[in-house]
């Protein structure tokens, strides 16, 4: 809450404005049609990170159907709703890929889709989805060593992924110079996930396969 | 690793199983690689991968492989060749536990383990991947209910953004145009770019091949052996593989003259070779020296 | 209210979800990018005109800071807050050339336009360049297709030369629906040409390109 206090002086100009602070970050999640980063937004709204980020938590949670009062930003307040329980809204803010952006919220995903046709993309094949978790979990790793773990060539499923954008290559391997691939910004986006790490470990799908690991990454191709 | 090698009973031959063909409904056209293939034989016989029923599955595996062939849809040379590998493997396992054997003393029994041990390491690790692709994809699918708000900016916004600078002649923007839509990838999708990293091939799984080829058939001419080979390299490679072959003992050659038709015949006990014990002069040769050691099943170009 | 109420029936569905009606409906607003008209929006949602217009009139007033208590859509409802004057959001809904969309708040446009700005160069991207020629050399054509010929995903490119002016909607492909594009006439008047024939003939710099065409027509997506 000092952080709060601290940044006083900077929200001084948007303060005055009906909604303060918290509106004119809404106004700005508006207009981005790419995640936008807490540092991004702190940027350009004059704000110190650390009052977005707050801004951000009160935000979200109130899209989700809780009432939260913003001290400062909320003019009249009446105290009656305060952390009330209230119907969420219809869009929800999430932190993916990396940053923040406005989503419909998933309920709705029918009557949405009838409005954004081209927002669809086709489900990915079996094929598609094992190459794409070898290469995430993996990465950066060459195609021979993707065909090497699922035991089939996986030329073509990997060019489709990158042309969807999925998978991205990553340079080449120094020793063998074959190209390597990871996975793209896009495919935490499609996931609905900020970093890598929040991809479920792989651990306890190997079990009591310590040593493979590194058997593998030792002749890795 | 100490699992005692003894005689597999009820081995089913060649009548009984195709009597039961209907009851095989899994087309291959459903698994996205041998290894999903296995898992999906261990998984119709319950059976745990670690410790799986060889004969039953190796026989059901072949029989597949068989099918598919019988159905000749397109089937790709390399995807062939790795169902080929797995099914020569699970073979010569099979195989070994036919034979009677107490003691695992010999060098050629140790192979098999060790190559036993690593198929099954490499399931298990197709396994987890195949797991966490399922999980990819519930994500995946879930995520695809949300829609981004990803919407055009507004005119009075658009209108601050600055005046384009835009430099390109006609001629230069036509330059820009051909080189995009230059095809960049021309290969197929089934010959694959991988030799252009100088890919190896592996002496011992060519050796697999030819010994399966060789192993349950009649004499073969090298050009028949070598008819599919996709490359100058495996061509290479396969001659390089009989050499050791003879060498071991199981197989013969007959040239009536020079540079004439060369007829390779087997002659090693019908079961129970192995690739596994060839020697290793061309395998270390091919690598880069840092790397020690490499198994035959982790060649895969 | 009678429309309300006459509406029931075809409200059941989406009354059972969260935040009922009125989430739907700002679900859909918050992701179109076209304006939409009460008509489409109650044709989309499968509500009458007038419940839709209803709802529509209530998130205005909501967005610009009365709470309006909708029947039936508030599941807990606390009396206290029915009416009540609160801050305005940071955004506000617009009936502008008979469509609805949500825009950003007039009083927050030189935040905005900052930010909007701090992410723009003057100068196109090489990526964009590529796409720009694709688009202008293959017109009508589908994203999809733009992909597939870059081997790369071109979803934002293609934004951006939209929000640029050089590239715009043409329908949709009757077979895929794919959402089709091509090349404007400010593109036309930056390029120095009257028309598209002036665009000077690749053919001589691609030599046996007929055979390209087929194969990507072969694996649309």
């Amino acid at each position: 809450m000092s952080d709060y206090e601290d940044a006083v002086a900077g929200l001084a100009a948007l303060g005055e404005r009906p909604g303060g602070a918290r509106a004119a970050l809404e106004a700005v999640l508006m207009v981005i049609d790419q995640p936008a980063s807490s540092e991004e937004l702190a940027a350009g709204l004059g704000l110190t990170v650390a009052v977005v980020e707050e801004l951000l938590a009160e935000l979200q949670q109130e899209y989700n159907g809780y009432t939260v009062k913003a001290p400062g930003t909320d003019a009249d307040g009446s105290p009656a709703d305060a952390g009330a329980s209230r119907a969420p809204r219809g869009f929800e803010l999430r932190n993916v890929a990396g940053g923040w952006r406005i989503y419909s919220r998933p309920e709705f995903s029918d009557v949405v889709g009838k409005f954004v046709l081209d927002g669809q993309t086709a489900r990915l094949t079996q094929a598609a989805l094992e190459t794409m978790a070898v290469i995430a979990y993996r990465q950066p790793v060459s195609r021979a060593r993707v065909s090497a773990i699922r035991g089939v060539n996986v030329d073509s499923v990997v060019r489709t992924l990158v042309q969807r954008g999925l998978v991205e290559e990553a340079g080449t391997d120094p020793e063998s110079g074959a190209l390597l691939y990871r996975s793209t910004s896009y495919f935490l986006e499609r996931m609905g996930i900020a970093s890598l790490e929040e991809l479920p470990p792989i651990s306890p799908h190997l079990p009591g396969l310590e040593g493979i690991e590194e058997f593998f990454d030792a002749e890795r191709m | 690793m100490a699992e005692p090698l003894t005689l597999a009973e009820n081995v089913p031959d060649a009548e009984s199983t195709s009597a039961r063909k209907g009851g095989f409904e899994v087309r291959l056209a459903n698994f996205t690689g041998p290894f999903d293939l296995l898992l999906g034989l261990i998984a119709k016989h319950k059976l745990d991968v670690t410790e799986l029923a060889l004969a039953t599955v190796t026989d059901e595996f072949i029989k597949y492989i068989r099918r598919l062939q019988e159905l000749g849809e397109g089937w790709a040379l390399d995807e062939a060749s790795e169902f080929l590998v797995i099914a020569a493997t699970l073979l010569d396992l099979k195989a070994a536990r036919l034979l009677p054997a107490g003691e695992v003393e010999d060098e050629e029994d140790v192979a098999l383990l060790e190559a036993r041990d690593l198929l099954f390491a490499r399931l298990l690790q197709y396994k987890a991947f195949k797991q966490l692709a399922a999980h990819l994809g519930e994500t995946l699918e879930n995520e695809a209910r949300r829609f981004p708000r990803q919407v055009a900016l507004e005119p009075h916004f658009a209108a601050l953004l600055p005046e384009l600078i835009w430099r390109h002649s006609p001629e230069q923007f036509a330059g820009i145009a051909a080189k995009a839509l230059e095809p960049k990838d021309t290969t197929p999708p089934e010959v694959g770019v991988d030799h252009l990293h100088g890919a190896p091939v592996s002496v011992k799984e060519q050796a697999e091949i030819l010994g399966f080829r060789l192993q349950h058939g009649r004499p073969l001419s090298f050009r028949v052996l070598v008819a599919d080979a996709e490359s100058t390299l495996v061509v290479v490679v396969r001659f390089l593989a009989l050499l050791e072959m003879f060498r071991d003992r199981v197989v013969a050659f007959e040239q009536p003259a020079p540079l004439s038709e060369l007829t390779v015949r087997w002659t090693g006990r019908p079961e129970g070779w192995s690739s596994g014990n060839l020697s290793e002069e061309y395998e270390t040769a091919e690598v880069p020296e840092t790397q020690p050691e490499e198994h035959p099943e982790e060649h895969h170009e």
